[in-house]
């Protein structure tokens, strides 16, 4: 957990209103992919929180979706400096993910896991990966997750890409038996996943934040073991410690 | 050498620079960041006493210049508070901290002041009489004054720890509070708490904020508190702990020459961890070019 | 075809933006940058029985999102207004104003808006209780229910015109005055007017303002002005003129979602003089953006 | 007056605090000499009011002093735009000087004689000037009055450069009668000049501004004649219409 500078490299879209913007700069503080890092953009009086989708010793990947004034002022920066709180969060825990983990992302719940199937794979697991997108032209990333060598299925919404439906519509497409599952989109979307599946299961959840590091209590959630912070205790949690 | 060290109720603090309550835990997310030694003091998480988890989520809302918090002071209780927080803060902290309690009662009040004053790290009790009073039909305890002196007299009697009363700025006139305060027995005054403020997510068509409505703080307030800070100092002669926007080294400056005698920094932590830090480290820079050879010479001078 | 029209008080208007009153003279400095026939209406500086030169300088402070103003209401005085601003002002806008007037007592409210009936220009005489009464010993006519409500009766029976009255934000229960002003006859409530502020020049020392405080707006204050409207607007049943901090399409939306049948825009029109022209122009882009087809139908959804 | 986009040329510290900015585009709005400029500053609510120094159809020369927060960060932008209000004010009144005026500046008040002095000269009358400092590090645009062919006498308070003293200890060194003066710089010069000299004069005042351009009152001063905003009526006035 550190404040760096980070130089923007590249900032550019990848699909419709979804833009990837690779940053240079001290990684150092990032130690597991799930973690997350918050943005100040001049103008914002809070800072904007984007989960790790790849790093390196060097270089910081992240991918986000403009969906407000924030991130539309994000995506029109191409050179610069960026002030950046680097190494938020809890992160995925490799070692409860078992041999054969499946991977779920909606939408750009995405990002965290391709970052989380490299290191998977890196240590000899063989993740199956999940996306799922509205449609077609949102579809970002089935390429990347295929070149990690990860089996790799897309499921949306109107059908214009992989399977039609949503990402429980893909998993009935599967056969064969996860050892655990990890999983990062729209709360309902991880509902659906806890319902339909008897596994350990890692959830990455979003709320609105203050500080991002714990301090102001403004993203607690109540779980089975008590209340916790989505921004430090999290945003990984165990599935089976929510209260749905 | 410039001298920044102030004084309150008989506290030499190494400088004014506090961390406001609730905008700093106890401490522990920014002995990360920093050795938090340098601090004047810190105000800890407001303490209720039993555990709170607070309000629903969302909870906190995006302002131009600041933001809306309905966090609902969140804490685990005076119990734990004594026995796991205060021990923890022991290993990282070395200065007295400033105990910040809320309550529902007067009879709460009172409770957590007691349990408090036998820790010696405490050094000032901060009382937030800032919260809906559910006792006494809607009314709050920080915004009539008969309901904040009997708080004030009551909590005195509870505790030999000075206690500062921090006053809500939703009232229409808080010298009159400050000074019911003042007569009760309170040896000083904390403000300004948040003003009410509310955000409307136009997508949605629905309030932000859970609750709909929170408690909006950050540099936007500045001017709001500053008055009041001035207003209450020609009122009462107590010590003020001011706060409410401040964001630099100039404002802990102006916040001083309006009257206060220790400034808080709240909402701007949460923003940039470093915030009292960069702070404490431009003082001496912002007094040498102001001609200030000690700060505590500059309370209330405008 | 979005549908931009609202209705106050059965005038209706092309659209809710309405530059606000003392940000907007009468109009004359404006027409230079735009046609201002574009407006919804604009309310004029706050007029008062006799020209005015107001307070001292410096009047005017810069703040964070923000500024502090202490003009003190100054204008030629109503027979002036009456005789050269409103036949000037017929020149360049050929539609209905809002005629702001202030006073010190009663009468000189009652004397301001039977002087302003009579004329066919003005279609809608907002009444701005927020200035102190030298007459009531120091109390505000805007922050005491019985006062804002003789003010209201006595204005009401003065004029055939929509009576507004405009409540300063500086007060506990803002809903309570704007209950008390629709009892006794308000057609409509403006809210909210500047809140207290004040700044210090850290060099000198001294307030920046001359009179020490003033009137703190502009884009800082929204979200208290928000959360304002959308408390009168569950406690009254007449239409509200929202205002505070509006500085853009979405924020005029925000506000109508809050409650507001039409809104003001103030101190931006001052650091942008083409602010209500560049909010009018985006409004029919960001309805599309939100499925917005008639903006009325917004009004207090959230 | 109207609001124009600039492009910044040049941005250079020309003396102890002190910058000239020269910028390109529109400069339509500008009218006579002792006009102003309002210029918005990203992160400051407010404009801040510059006085014309000189201006053609294409460039404008402004010169500042960094004196708070919103000049010191106008010092720091080298490139980019700037959104101006321009041609603010009434200006100089070039017929009323006469053949023989003489021009008074006193710190950053001497910015705006400088294109009085040129019109004046181009109109063929012969201005003396007389530009009042500090001390020689704050001194500039004595050449280029020089240049202009005016008669150049500078004052410092320390003696440093030129007659040591105030600007009025200068103009007891000048012998020649003027037919009118035109001053502007701090108010105790503007009022010492007042009493020293018994011939018709332009002053130019500053107060704090909100607008700059006769909306909000912010501005006001009791005149011999009423009340005038110094943004709209002014910044110049007559030297006899004010009330000392
Ligand atoms: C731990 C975490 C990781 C995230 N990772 C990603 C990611 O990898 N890619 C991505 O596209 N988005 C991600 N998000 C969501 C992203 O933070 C929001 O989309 C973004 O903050 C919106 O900002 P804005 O200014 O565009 O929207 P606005 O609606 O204008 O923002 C207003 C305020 O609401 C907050 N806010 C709005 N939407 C969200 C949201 N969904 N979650 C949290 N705060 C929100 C903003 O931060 C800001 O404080 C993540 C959120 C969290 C909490
Ligand atoms: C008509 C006019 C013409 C001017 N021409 C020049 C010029 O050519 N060169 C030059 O160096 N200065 C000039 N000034 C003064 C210049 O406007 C201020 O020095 C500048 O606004 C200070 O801004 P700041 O942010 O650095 O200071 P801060 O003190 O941080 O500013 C805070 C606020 O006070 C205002 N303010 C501070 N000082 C003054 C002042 N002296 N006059 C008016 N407002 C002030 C600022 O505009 C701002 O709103 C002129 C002022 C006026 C009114
Ligand atoms: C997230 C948050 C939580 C807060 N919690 C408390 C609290 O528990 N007790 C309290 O007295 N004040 C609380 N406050 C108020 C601050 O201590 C401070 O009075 C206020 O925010 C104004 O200062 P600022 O503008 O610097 O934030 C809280 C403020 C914020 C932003
Ligand atoms: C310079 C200035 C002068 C004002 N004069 C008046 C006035 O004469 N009468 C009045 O009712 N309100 C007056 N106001 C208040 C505004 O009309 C408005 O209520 C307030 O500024 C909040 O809106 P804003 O944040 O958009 O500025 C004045 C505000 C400013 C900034
Ligand atoms: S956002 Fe502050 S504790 Fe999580
Ligand atoms: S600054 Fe607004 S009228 Fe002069």
């Amino acid at each position: 957990m550190n404040k760096v500078l980070f130089q923007i490299l590249t900032n550019n879209q990848i699909a419709k209103d979804v833009y990837r913007l690779i940053l240079s700069g001290d990684t150092g503080g990032i130690s597991a992919p799930g973690q997350f890092v918050n943005i100040e953009l001049e103008g914002f009086y809070l800072r904007r929180p984007i989960s790790v989708c790849d790093w390196d010793d060097k270089t910081l990947t992240l991918i986000y979706k403009t969906v407000g004034e924030g991130t539309k002022a994000l995506s029109k920066l191409k050179t610069g400096s960026l002030n950046l709180l680097t190494g938020l969060g809890n992160g995925f825990d490799l070692s409860a993910c078992g041999k054969r983990p499946l991977l779920v992302g909606g939408g750009v719940g995405t990002p965290p896991l391709y970052g989380l199937c490299k290191r998977l794979i890196e240590r000899g697991a063989e993740p199956t990966v999940i996306l799922g997108f509205n449609s077609a032209d949102e579809v970002f990333y089935e390429e990347e997750f295929k070149c990690l060598g990860a089996e790799t299925l897309v499921a949306t919404v109107d059908g214009s890409h992989g399977v039609k439906g949503l990402v429980t519509d893909a998993l009935k497409v599967l056969t064969q038996d996860f050892d655990s599952y990890c999983a990062c989109g729209p709360e309902p979307m991880l509902r659906a996943l806890y319902k339909a599946l008897d596994i350990k299961g890692q959830l990455s959840f979003e709320e609105r934040m203050a500080c991002g590091f714990g301090a102001c209590m403004g993203c607690s959630c109540k779980t089975k073991y008590g209340s916790k912070r989505i921004c430090k205790d999290g945003p990984v949690l165990k599935a089976d410690e929510i209260i749905w | 050498m410039p001298d920044l060290s102030v004084t309150l109720s008989g506290i030499k603090l190494d400088n004014p620079v506090i961390p406001a309550s609730g905008t700093f835990g106890y401490g522990a997310e920014f002995k990360d960041f920093y050795d938090i030694n340098i601090l004047g003091s810190f105000s800890f998480k407001g303490t209720t006493k039993e555990p709170r988890f607070g309000n629903p989520t969302p909870r906190v809302a995006e302002c131009v210049s600041g933001m809306i918090n309905s966090v609902g002071l969140q804490n685990p209780g005076i119990d734990a508070v004594i026995n796991e927080e205060l021990p923890r803060i022991a290993t990282y902290f070395k200065k007295p901290v400033i105990a910040n309690i809320g309550g529902f009662s007067v009879d709460e009040f009172v409770y957590c002041a007691e349990r408090l004053s036998v820790s010696e790290q405490v050094g000032i009790i901060e009382v937030n009489i800032s919260c809906p009073n559910l006792h006494k039909g809607g009314v709050n305890f920080g915004s009539d004054p008969k309901a904040a002196a009997e708080v004030t007299a009551a909590v005195r009697k509870a505790t030999n720890k000075p206690i500062y009363l921090k006053l809500s700025p939703n009232v229409e006139s808080i010298t009159e509070i400050a000074k019911a305060c003042e007569d009760a027995g309170a040896d000083g005054i904390s403000l300004i708490n948040t003003l009410l403020g509310m955000r409307i997510d136009i997508k949605t068509r629905k309030p932000v904020i859970a609750n709909k409505m929170g408690g909006f703080s950050g540099r936007a307030i500045f001017p709001v508190a500053l008055r009041m800070v001035y207003e209450v100092s020609k009122a009462v002669k107590i010590p003020i702990i001011g706060m409410g926007g401040v964001a630099s080294a100039e404002n802990v400056i102006e916040m001083m020459m309006a009257g206060a005698s220790a400034v808080q920094v709240g909402a701007e932590n949460l923003r940039n961890p470093y915030a009292c830090k960069e702070i404490i480290e431009a003082l001496p820079r912002v007094m040498a070019e102001l001609k200030i050879d000690r700060l505590r010479d500059i309370v209330g001078v405008a």
